[in-house]
């Protein structure tokens, strides 16, 4: 079987027009293969290029150069690289969750709603929906209190829970987690790390930046190191 | 062919044109006035797909074409050349920019509805807000009073507008309540395509936010394919899936909306980005 | 009259019209441009339909003008007098010796047969103009049958009067494709036209437009199936024959200053007084057989 | 006794129409000559010439005579007759610069080629009623006469050439600089048919021909308010007069035979005016131009040429922002015998019609009462 994700001399590179094409490079000849099931920690000094590699997994940014071969349910095994963006759009929504450091979420929903919205997006009833969304805000701690308010005026803590419980609660095949755990607090990390040894469980596979290496160690099966954009080492 | 809609090389030419304007116009240029003839290029080789269910914004300043271009999705223009094939006219097969009018205004009237900048184009603010519901229902063979009034009755009530109001003139209506029952008319037949025009260009600020998250709620309630048209990306990033950017009757870059924002490709798409404030 | 041609108008002028006129028949309810030309009475007294006549009127026809169903009325007198002296034919005012009639605003009580033809005057043709002032946006609106704006007008008389206030000018549906005016006959006579032997043939002089009812068509008046289309209907008949099915209009005698009802078309209630007074009299049936 | 009798119709109408022709003459007077009218009331003549759309002095005379000098009646008779006239053909255009000229002006330079003509003009007249005209002899009419004549001084070499000065056009000096816009549509059709009024009802857009013949058959006053109101508020015309000529034109029609030739038809007084605006047709880039408004009517006529001049530019915009720029709102509005007929119509019997309204109202009322 071939693996999950299969990534074959990854590039990214961001040419600024304003700066006379002057060139940035986010990432270099990545070559990384995920196994299913199998959760991968990338870790590396901040700029070194970690969170370009899984924003152009989510094609957030479009990678110069490179392949990305995932195997998808619906679309079977597919180039995330050059795939249309309506696939891309549909695989965003059915399989693949990724969590940022940043919430950015919708002004005028509350926080209820903006998990119960990814639920009823791939067809789950509103009143389940409505059930599971509360779940998983009491596991990942969020105070009942704010769960009709509006997130943008939560805290850096409680906006990466929210943020999780969004990214987790559709059970993902696949997880794209960036920073999964900065500015929590040890009882959450502990969900956090009940959730993904629940997701793992269950056969999500995984991609993580930590600077929390403790957590990650004790959640990842491979660890790979980055630096200037070039994947320096890898071990399992 | 699941394509709900599909437009391939539509432009709109405003003038005699010569052999030169498409040429000498677009976006390297920085015109879209042909130096030659004097020609406006408002558009030229248009071309996307809009999927079912689907949010394409179109983005771009004033002159981009973007207007131009909604126009003659709804026939309100009749583009200079360009094909427009909709899945649920025939299948997809036919160009229905060659249609008859009578035809096109068959289209208008059950396969699409239209939001415009401007609520006079939209409404007709001398009749009452049901009586607008009840124009593009009456064009769907409805011919029962009782009946327009309960589906009007359930429009307004989607778009927040009391039902005590729906037999007064939307001419006393505020601006934002205007673009509500323009809404509730483009709604009215349950088209497959909703097209948006600036519709919070304009409107106070809390009175955008509450129209958008009314289309935003509208989209995801009824599955409906949307084109929204803009200026503004904040309204672009709130409702939309994808972003097709314009400028000086061309587009320049198209792509996933939060790709488009975070990592745009293109020299004037950055210089958008990078001018929000 | 002598020094005018037969008909008043010239030869070209005549087969214009009955072009035009072959036009309209051919597309019912469909509004044909014409040159019209000026008549020796004023615009708005007839002269689309005195055009019409002219152009259609030979030896051997029976004439009968009415205005607002009375033959004695003074523009009807005028008009028919004008035809009559340069077309030399015979006047009646009996609607069933009747070869050619020319009215305004009433169609005659006595049914009409396919050997007869009712001209119309028409004010004002466009039926959209209550709701489209411009002439080029109403032919668009003719054209794709975008008729949205007519509904939404009779909608929004429902919904303030709780019934469509239109009395006169009723639109009507002709054969399923143009909505058109029939002329300011009262909703009473709009049944009339439908499916009827006779050819309705409708001149606006004006306005320089000519359009026709053929016979054997469908003409249908705009109605909500919860406001079906109504009639005129009174509480009492005639005053003068006692007739209770025909079109009547108020009165004041000039004496007492007390109200009664007429018929308004004057021919049909002469007959109807003299079967009263049981001399002999031809009456025909009513429309509705 | 109402106006229409239910019985005696026929008798009524000939009645009044008696009444009316003893009304004519029932001061006993000396009948006016149609002479008199066509001679001393020329502009009368000519403003029902020029409505009646139909060029015959004698006839206009009659018109005003037997309409008791109501201008829109005598026109309308002149239309009315007109319609019993078979078209038999199309005279050639005119041309306007082999005009006699009875009067000429510019309002655009000080001096123009062929200098200003002043012509008889009541322009710079004092209104003043003059009452010696209350009790006019002959004999001092033929003083006037004479004594005008006296003292004309014409030059003699002139007179005796018959040579007639010609009068270059104003215009021609703005389009040789190139500062007028010339159409390149013309206005004939591509099959070099011309558009004609009276024969084919007005569609909408129409054509410039359309336009300008509608505008040149229209009525005077009415024309003059659309004008005005174009160049007060309701608009953003800032005419010049360009030139204004009164004067004589021939007449000529294609030889029916030999298609090299032409009739020569006779001659008719007409009055043009040239109107010099900014260029407004926004479908016309390029550097900045004049536009020129055409007007021309039968007969002399200013007011008619000018507001025809100024109307013609007005109807150029694409979308029109005021009454004057909406070419259906003035050519629908503009012909005098149109709006007078279909305003006069309202004293016809509107019995049955008004009997409908009243069963509506009723029925109306009725079930605002039940609901009560």
């Amino acid at each position: 079987m071939t693996p999950h994700l299969h990534i074959e001399n990854l590039t990214k590179t961001f040419t600024l027009h304003q700066f006379d094409g002057k060139q940035i490079v986010g990432c270099t000849d990545i070559n990384l293969d995920l196994e299913h099931g199998e959760f991968i920690g990338i870790t590396g000094k901040s700029g070194a290029g970690k969170s370009t590699i899984l924003k152009c997994i989510y094609r957030t940014y479009i990678p110069t150069s490179g392949s990305m071969m995932y195997h998808s349910d619906t679309h079977g095994l597919i180039d995330l690289a050059k795939a249309e963006e309506r696939d891309i759009l549909e695989i965003r929504q059915k399989e693949i969750g990724y969590v940022s450091q940043f919430l950015r979420v919708l002004p005028r929903v509350t926080a209820l709603d903006c998990v119960v919205e990814v639920l009823v997006e791939i067809g789950t009833e509103k009143a389940a929906a409505v059930a599971e969304a509360r779940a998983i805000l009491s596991h990942f701690q969020l105070s009942e209190s704010l769960w009709e308010s509006y997130p943008n005026t939560f805290s850096g803590g409680e906006k990466l829970r929210l943020n999780l419980a969004r990214a987790m609660v559709k059970r993902p095949k696949f997880l794209l987690l960036d920073e999964p755990t900065a500015s929590l607090d040890q009882g959450s990390k502990a969900s956090v790390r009940d959730m993904i040894i629940e997701l793992k469980r269950g056969g999500t596979s995984m991609i993580g930046i930590f600077h929390d290496l403790e957590f990650m160690e004790s959640v990842v099966d491979k660890e790979f190191n980055m630096r200037n954009g070039i994947m320096v080492g890898g071990y399992a | 062919m699941d394509n709900r809609v599909s437009i391939r090389n539509v432009s709109k030419i405003y003038g005699k044109g010569c052999d030169s304007c498409i040429e000498l116009t677009g976006p390297e240029h920085g015109r879209n006035r042909c130096p030659k003839c004097g020609t406006i290029v408002a558009c030229a080789d248009i071309g996307f797909d809009v999927y079912p269910g689907e949010v394409l914004g179109i983005v771009g300043e004033s002159g981009s074409g973007k207007s131009t271009l909604v126009k003659t999705l709804y026939f309100d223009e009749a583009p200079t050349t360009g094909e427009f094939y909709l899945q649920d006219f025939e299948e997809g097969l036919s160009n229905v920019y060659g249609l008859s009018s009578l035809q096109k205004r068959y289209i208008r009237n059950h396969l699409m509805g239209m939001v415009y900048q401007n609520p006079h184009l939209g409404l007709r603010l001398d009749y009452s807000a049901g009586g607008n519901i009840a124009e593009k229902l009456l064009m769907a063979d409805w011919n029962h009073v009782g009946d327009i009034r309960e589906r009007a009755k359930e429009l307004l009530t989607k778009t927040e507008i009391p039902i005590e109001r729906m037999d007064d003139k939307p001419k006393y209506f505020s601006g934002g309540m205007q673009q509500r029952v323009q809404i509730s008319k483009a709604l009215a037949n349950n088209p497959p395509l909703l097209l948006l025009d600036e519709v919070t260009t304009g409107l106070d600020v809390s009175v955008q936010a509450s129209v958008l998250d009314l289309i935003r709620q509208i989209g995801r309630e009824l599955g409906i394919s949307m084109i929204v048209v803009s200026h503004d990306f904040s309204v672009i990033r709130m409702l939309t899936n994808r972003t097709i950017v314009m400028k000086n009757g061309r587009i320049v870059e198209q792509g996933l909306t939060d790709q488009i924002m975070e990592d745009p490709q293109h020299a004037y798409t950055q210089l958008l980005i990078n001018s929000l404030i | 009259m002598s020094m005018y041609n037969y008909g008043f108008l010239d030869e070209n002028t005549k087969r214009e019209l009955r072009r035009k006129t072959l036009k309209a028949v051919a597309i019912p309810g469909y509004q044909v441009p014409f040159g019209s030309r000026e008549m020796p009475v004023a615009r708005g007294w007839g002269t689309g339909g005195l055009q019409v006549t002219l152009s259609l009127i030979g030896l051997g026809d029976v004439l009968k003008v009415i205005d607002q169903g009375s033959d004695d009325s003074v523009n009807a007198c005028n008009l028919r007098d004008l035809i009559s002296e340069t077309s030399e034919v015979d006047t009646t005012t009996d609607t069933l010796e009747a070869t050619v009639i020319q009215t305004r605003h009433r169609i005659p009580e006595e049914k009409m047969t396919d050997e007869q033809i009712l001209v119309f005057q028409v004010p004002t043709p466009e039926i959209l103009r209550t709701v489209e002032p411009s002439e080029q946006e109403s032919r668009r609106m003719h054209a794709e049958r975008d008729y949205s704006r007519l509904w939404v007008h009779l909608y929004e008389d429902i919904v303030e009067w709780k019934e469509i206030r239109i009395s006169y000018d009723y639109p009507v549906l002709v054969n399923g494709h143009y909505i058109c005016d029939p002329s300011p006959i009262p909703r009473f006579d709009v049944p009339k036209l439908h499916q009827a032997e006779t050819l309705f043939l409708f001149g606006a002089g004006r306005e320089k437009r000519i359009y026709a009812i053929p016979p054997h068509t469908d003409v249908i008046p705009l109605q909500f199936e919860d406001y079906p289309f109504n009639v005129e209907s009174y509480e009492s008949g005639c005053e003068k024959c006692g007739s209770t099915h025909t079109y009547l209009e108020e009165s004041f005698d000039s004496n007492t200053g007390e109200r009664y009802l007429y018929c308004s078309d004057t021919s049909y209630c002469g007959k109807q007084q003299l079967k009263g007074q049981h001399q002999p009299v031809e009456i025909g049936v009513g429309w509705n057989g | 006794m109402a106006y229409v009798a239910v019985r005696g119709g026929q008798q009524a109408i000939k009645e009044a129409e008696k009444l009316l022709h003893y009304y004519r003459l029932k001061d006993g007077e000396q009948p006016i000559t149609i002479n008199q009218i066509r001679t001393q009331m020329r502009l009368a003549v000519d403003k029902a010439m020029s409505e009646g759309s139909l060029y015959d002095p004698d006839l206009a005379a009659l018109a005003l005579k037997q309409a008791e000098g109501d201008a829109i009646e005598a026109s309308f008779l002149l239309r009315a007759f007109r319609s019993t006239l078979p078209r038999q053909a199309y005279t050639d255009a005119i041309d306007t610069s082999k005009m006699e000229i009875v009067r000429r002006i510019s309002a655009t330079f000080k001096e123009v080629p062929g200098g200003q003509y002043l012509g008889p003009t009541r322009d710079y007249t004092k209104r003043l009623l003059r009452m010696e005209l209350m009790e006019e002899t002959e004999a001092e009419a033929k003083a006037t006469i004479s004594e005008f004549l006296e003292n004309l001084n014409l030059n003699a070499e002139e007179v005796e050439s018959g040579q007639v000065p010609t009068f270059p056009r104003v215009i021609n000096l703005l389009k040789e600089e190139g500062l007028i816009h010339v159409p390149t549509q013309g206005e004939r059709n591509t099959d070099g048919s011309v558009d004609d009024i009276t024969r084919d009802a007005l569609s909408f857009p129409t054509s410039r021909a359309v336009r300008l013949q509608a505008m040149t058959r229209g009525e005077t006053g009415a024309l003059l308010a659309f004008a005005y109101s174009s160049v007060r508020g309701y608009g953003d015309v800032h005419p010049t007069i360009g030139e204004l000529r009164v004067g004589y034109v021939p007449v000529y029609m294609p030889h029916p035979i030999y298609p090299e030739e032409t009739i020569a038809l006779g001659r008719i007084l007409v009055t043009e005016a040239e109107i010099v605006v900014r260029q407004q047709d926004e479908n016309v880039s390029g550097a900045a131009q004049f536009a020129v408004g055409y007007g021309l009517c039968f007969g002399h006529n200013e007011d008619k040429a000018i507001s025809m001049g100024i109307l013609d530019q007005t109807m150029v915009a694409e979308n029109p922002a005021s009454p004057a720029q909406d070419e259906e709102f003035v050519l629908y509005h503009i012909d005098g015998i149109e709006s007078s007929g279909f305003i006069s119509h309202f004293k016809l019997p509107h019995y049955v019609d008004f009997q409908a309204e009243l069963q509506r109202v009723r029925s109306i009322n009725r079930k605002e009462e039940n609901e009560v």
